[in-house]
């Protein structure tokens, strides 16, 4: 076994028992900060895949601000000291069903796809210029339709929380 | 006020500021830079006035009480028994002193530091002084004994009280009883000169009187 | 927009121990989020029994107590108490005794601004014009300590005098002191007063308007910074105020509106340098000779029956002492009841501090400048 | 396999020193800078001869006359205090914390580049890696907040997140700034690029790269300098921005309820934080461990570099210290104003400059 197998294994195993806590814990705060190290071992892999700059990025954004931005939400709403999920169990059979059957279907699409093993020997590169360049050039239309989805969702957000004030006033 | 207006004014007023913090930081070096002192290596001296710590001068005290009157927490507990005249020696500025002091404390748990006392004392030997450094582990520290005697003297000088008192008490009923008999001889004497009715109603006259001066 | 997010208040309980509600302060705050939406002040926590203490106390007794009402300016309350004895007793103290008076009243008056600006400052979060404005307060206590042999709890001033006499070195001290003390306010006022950011988080906030100000029963420097002209040192002037040459400084609203606790911050900085002035006449027009002990009383069995009312300019406003004698042998008050300026101030709590930041309840509480001592006695 | 484990060991070790001596001569700078402002004396009892006396308990070095065991002292006592959980603490949580906020800090040491040789995680995107880590951080503030069952703590907690959150972006813009100048992410290339005289410090422009030419963007790069360092005192809740610990406002923010050795790591992730943000600082625009005249750097006098470095952190430093005991406090919502209408702004106006530059000046 070398290295990188022994860190994949723990991070698998991070962001693996993370999503279990994320589903199975009562507590919401809970559930939030597993959702955080989850994405932070998803990070992890990334740089194992010598993804560097989808790392930082993962970083950034998921760990630093998506994660911060539910946990801010939880703090804000009432009761936050005792705030439990609901758990009904009306549906337990269907939903069971449901994801074992979905289960069962991707890890017989896992097992029945050729994968193709690259082992290469180059040096590990940086990633950075090469995504520049892919952004820059190739997929200049679709990166610019990105911006303007952002750019629209922002505006569209900033115009609710204006109008929520007013009402306020 | 103007978006840059603002912007200037908060960098002129910062800036102020700071060139008076770095004035004092660069003049820390300087001998008087620095205001404050290594206490326990460096005090400031205090002033000779400073109200600190209560101090009896007990060959001094005569007892009066007024201090402990004076005291607005009564922080000062005083008993006394009366001596015998001319075995204590006088004080500094010549009053006469005439009681043993058995009991003189002072319980600074409590002493408020008002400087009350001091001021009607007839012999000036209670002071306040700048002994600011009485720290005690224990409360029961905090009370101070100023009196002379230990506890056994203290016992003595009682018992000694006692007796003398008794014995001065027997002494003047010995004294009346005399003077009263004497009294009634004479009056015997004048009695058998006069009628016999008026001599019940004088013994008790005297009687009446002896009462008064037994009690004393 | 119907559906509105439901959001909980949160309580929260500022004090009794918090660093910024100068002593034992309870503020029962309910916010919704930074946004204060009701304060209660809750009172008590050092209450000592200071009036009916005094139903068994002699009249001389009682002035070690009033130190310890408003520690921070301890003369000025020794003051105003010996000032309603003397007038129910019709002492005249004489003019050597009233020029110590003025000049160890203003001196504690500069002490208990600075403890005022620079906890004020403390609050806002400046640390340092609050350490370099106590370097003057620890020279006022050595002067201070010279003259009466105490640092903050004096017991001073008399009813008929002052408890001790000073000399030629003291007064050229405390002249040294005074020509010292410019500079170094000025320091503190160049560092502070103009700051941006102070003045962000001090203008406009916690505005009290004159009505208000005057309905609530405001006093002293709270009642200057809203902008009314009354000082008793003016109006009703008792000792030698009406001999010295001084002005009462009056909020403008300079930086914001009128009453905000800029405002009530910038007139005690100004009344510090008024009050030097007032220390700098004394000390020109005091002579030494006299005796101090001249009129005070040898004991309190004459005292005449009756009551009387009498207030007096102190730090934090006008201190106003009832006392109820019942005369002939008795020579303790039968009431005493102070009208303490601080408890006033802080009434206004509730009012103003609806709809601001925490931060502001601790700017607005800082700049109406409690002693809690005092409030409660 | 042996050898990558040995000397990862050894790196970590080493970062652990290092970030530890830089807690404690940061803490030991601010209480010396602050009472020296003050007109105080600050600590001057525990000498290191008086803290060795202390321990063996005889009286056999001499006494220190300056404090320099200061912090070291307050250290030990910090070690040997109660370890409390408050009630109604969630107990793994609270724990946690001070491990997720020390943890952030530490990792962003590595990256720091105090010298050519000398740079622990040589990594292709340092700058951006720095950046990210440090978010990292922020849960772990959040967490303690949330945790310690105090509502001080919760607003704190709250404070502190939403500033800085909202800090990263001026910073993230003014540092794109530089990084398109350079054309790199890497800090090593950073400081080689600012190699030679002080004028080629980006401080000063874009010398370095263009020639005289670049002198163009120096009042840019000095703007830009200055919302850096204002947004890092705003990242590692230094006052005027302190507001998540406003002591007289939340008596401790975040961590009003942690003591002991858990409160002195809080300690000595916010002084490494405070480093690493200052690090930056040097590295991007004050020429790293260039000292600016060619005669002294690393060439000649071999070993020098890392001194240099520390040295310029160390300086900013004391400027982050002067500041503090300076300024009052700002209020919340001033603080998001500060962010949103002035520095925002003018990083993106900067921004822009540069943008032009690079395209119709080089």
């Amino acid at each position: 076994m070398v290295p990188a197998d022994f860190v994949f294994l723990i991070l698998a195993t991070l962001i693996v028992a993370c999503g279990f806590v994320v589903v199975f814990h009562s507590k919401i705060i809970y559930s939030a900060f597993a959702l955080l190290f989850s994405f932070f071992g998803v990070g992890g892999i990334y740089i194992l895949l010598n993804a560097d700059f989808l790392a930082g990025t993962q970083l950034i954004v998921y760990v630093g601000g998506i994660s911060v931005l539910i946990l801010f939400g939880i703090l804000l709403t009432k009761k936050i000291y005792n705030l439990t999920t609901e758990e009904t169990s009306t549906q337990k059979i269907i939903g069971g069903a449901t994801s074992l059957a979905f289960l069962g279907a991707l890890a017989a699409l896992i097992f029945n796809t050729d994968w193709q093993i690259v082992t290469t020997t180059q040096e590990f590169t940086p990633q950075t210029l090469e995504i520049g360049k892919a952004f820059m050039g190739n997929f200049i239309l679709p990166f610019e339709l990105a911006a303007i989805l952002l750019l629209v969702a922002l505006i569209g957000a900033v115009i609710i929380g204006r109008d929520e004030k007013k009402e306020e006033i | 006020m103007s978006y840059f207006g603002n912007i200037s004014k908060a960098f002129s007023t910062i800036a102020t500021g700071m060139k008076i913090t770095f004035r004092h930081f660069k003049n820390a070096r300087k001998p008087d830079g620095i205001f404050t002192t290594q206490y326990p290596h460096k005090a400031v001296p205090l002033p000779k006035f400073s109200r600190q710590q209560l101090h009896n001068r007990i060959e001094d005290c005569i007892g009066c009480m007024k201090c402990a009157n004076a005291c607005p927490v009564s922080c000062i507990y005083i008993e006394t028994v009366k001596a015998p005249a001319g075995t204590l020696s006088d004080t500094s500025n010549g009053q006469k002193r005439r009681l043993y002091l058995t009991r003189y404390d002072i319980d600074m748990a409590k002493c408020m530091f008002c400087a009350l006392c001091t001021y009607p004392c007839p012999t000036e030997c209670i002071t306040i002084n700048s002994d600011f450094n009485f720290i005690k582990f224990e409360r029961k520290d905090l009370l101070y004994k100023f009196s002379d005697y230990s506890p056994e003297q203290v016992e003595q000088i009682k018992q000694e009280a006692k007796l003398r008192e008794q014995q001065e008490a027997a002494e003047k009923i010995a004294k009346a009883k005399a003077a009263a008999e004497a009294k009634l001889k004479a009056e015997t004497e004048a009695k058998a000169k006069a009628e016999v009715p008026q001599v019940e109603a004088k013994t008790e006259e005297v009687k009446a009187e002896q009462k008064p001066e037994t009690k004393e | 927009m119907e559906h509105k997010i439901e959001t909980d208040f949160m309580i929260i309980n500022m004090g009794p121990q918090h660093p910024s509600t100068h002593g034992v302060l309870r503020l029962e705050l309910k916010t919704d989020g930074e946004i204060v939406m009701a304060c209660r002040p809750f009172l008590g926590y050092l209450h000592r029994c200071f009036e009916k203490h005094c139903e068994s106390l002699d009249y001389l007794k009682i002035i070690p107590f009033t130190d310890r009402m408003d520690y921070l300016a301890s003369m000025n309350n020794n003051w105003a108490f010996c000032i309603a004895i003397e007038k129910l007793m019709g002492i005249k103290v004489s003019e050597k005794c009233e020029y110590l008076r003025v000049i160890v009243g203003e001196l504690n008056r500069i002490a208990s601004h600075i403890i005022a600006f620079g906890t004020f400052g403390l609050d806002i979060g400046a640390f340092t014009p609050f350490l370099l404005a106590f370097i003057q307060r620890e020279k006022i206590f050595d002067l201070l300590e010279e003259a009466s042999g105490a640092r903050m709890l004096y017991n001073y001033i008399w009813v008929g005098g002052v408890a001790r006499d000073v000399d030629g070195d003291w007064l050229k001290k405390t002249k040294k002191f005074c020509q010292e003390f410019k500079p170094a306010l000025d320091e503190v006022d160049e560092l502070l007063s103009l700051n941006k950011i102070f003045v962000e988080r001090t203008a406009n906030v916690g505005v009290v308007t004159k009505e208000m100000a005057i309905s609530y029963g405001f006093t002293g420097p709270n009642l200057r910074g809203s902008g009314v002209n009354w000082d008793l040192r003016k109006n009703e002037p008792y000792s030698l105020y009406t001999k010295f040459d001084f002005n009462i400084p009056v909020g403008a609203g300079e930086q914001g509106q009128v009453g905000d606790c800029w405002d009530r911050y910038i007139i005690r900085i100004r009344e510090c340098r008024e009050s030097i002035k007032i220390i700098e006449q004394a000390l020109e027009g005091i002579s030494l000779e006299g005796d101090i002990y001249e009129t005070v009383p040898k004991n309190f069995n004459k005292m005449p029956k009756g009551e009387v009312y009498a207030r007096s300019e102190t730090p934090r406003g006008e201190m106003g002492i009832y006392v109820v004698s019942e005369g002939g042998k008795a020579p303790v008050p039968y009431r005493v009841k102070v009208r303490s300026p601080a408890f006033c101030s802080l009434s206004i709590l509730e009012e103003i501090c609806k709809g601001v930041m925490i931060s502001d309840v601790i700017a607005i509480l800082g700049s109406v400048d409690i002693v809690l001592g005092e409030v409660d006695r | 396999m042996d050898n990558i484990l040995v000397w990862t060991m050894i790196s970590i070790l080493v970062m652990v020193g290092l970030v530890s001596v830089v807690g404690i001569i940061s803490i030991y700078l601010e209480r010396k800078v602050s009472a020296f402002m003050q007109d105080r004396l600050g600590p001057m009892e525990v000498g290191f001869g008086s803290l060795a006396n202390a321990i063996i308990g005889k009286k056999t070095f001499k006494e220190g006359r300056i404090g320099l065991a200061q912090s070291l002292a307050d250290g030990l006592k910090l070690l040997q205090k109660e370890d409390i959980v408050p009630k109604g603490a969630d107990v793994f949580l609270f724990k946690l914390a001070p491990m997720i906020v020390f943890g952030g800090t530490f990792a962003a040491f590595a990256a720091l580049p105090l010298a050519e040789y000398f740079v622990p995680a040589d990594i292709n995107i340092g700058l951006f890696y720095i950046l990210a880590i440090s978010s990292f951080g922020v849960t772990g503030i959040l967490m303690a907040g949330w945790a310690s069952n105090n509502k001080w703590g919760l607003l704190g907690a709250l404070r502190s997140t939403a500033q800085m959150v909202s800090y990263e972006i001026p910073i993230g813009v003014s540092l794109i700034s530089i990084v398109m100048i350079c054309g790199t992410l890497s800090l090593k290339e950073m400081v080689l690029a600012q190699s030679g005289w002080f004028w080629n410090w980006h401080l000063f422009g874009a010398i370095s790269h263009n020639g005289a030419i670049g002198i163009v963007l120096l009042p840019v790069m000095f703007i830009n300098f200055l919302i850096y360092f204002t947004c890092s005192l705003a990242e590692t809740n230094r006052a005027p921005f302190d507001i998540p610990e406003a002591e007289s406002e939340l008596v401790a923010g975040y961590h009003t309820e942690y003591t002991g050795m858990r409160f002195a790591i809080f300690f000595l992730a916010e002084y490494g934080a405070i480093f690493v943000g200052n690090a930056i600082a040097v590295t991007l625009f004050l020429g790293g461990w260039n000292s600016g005249i060619p005669m002294l750097d690393e060439a000649n006098i071999p070993g020098i570099a890392p001194l240099i470095f520390i040295t310029k952190v160390f300086v900013l430093i004391f400027v982050v210290m002067w500041v503090r005991w300076t300024l009052p406090r700002l209020r919340v919502d001033q603080l998001m104003n500060l962010c949103w209408k002035y520095l925002i702004p003018f990083t993106l106006f900067t921004f822009f400059y540069v943008t032009i530059y690079k395209v119709f000046l080089t």
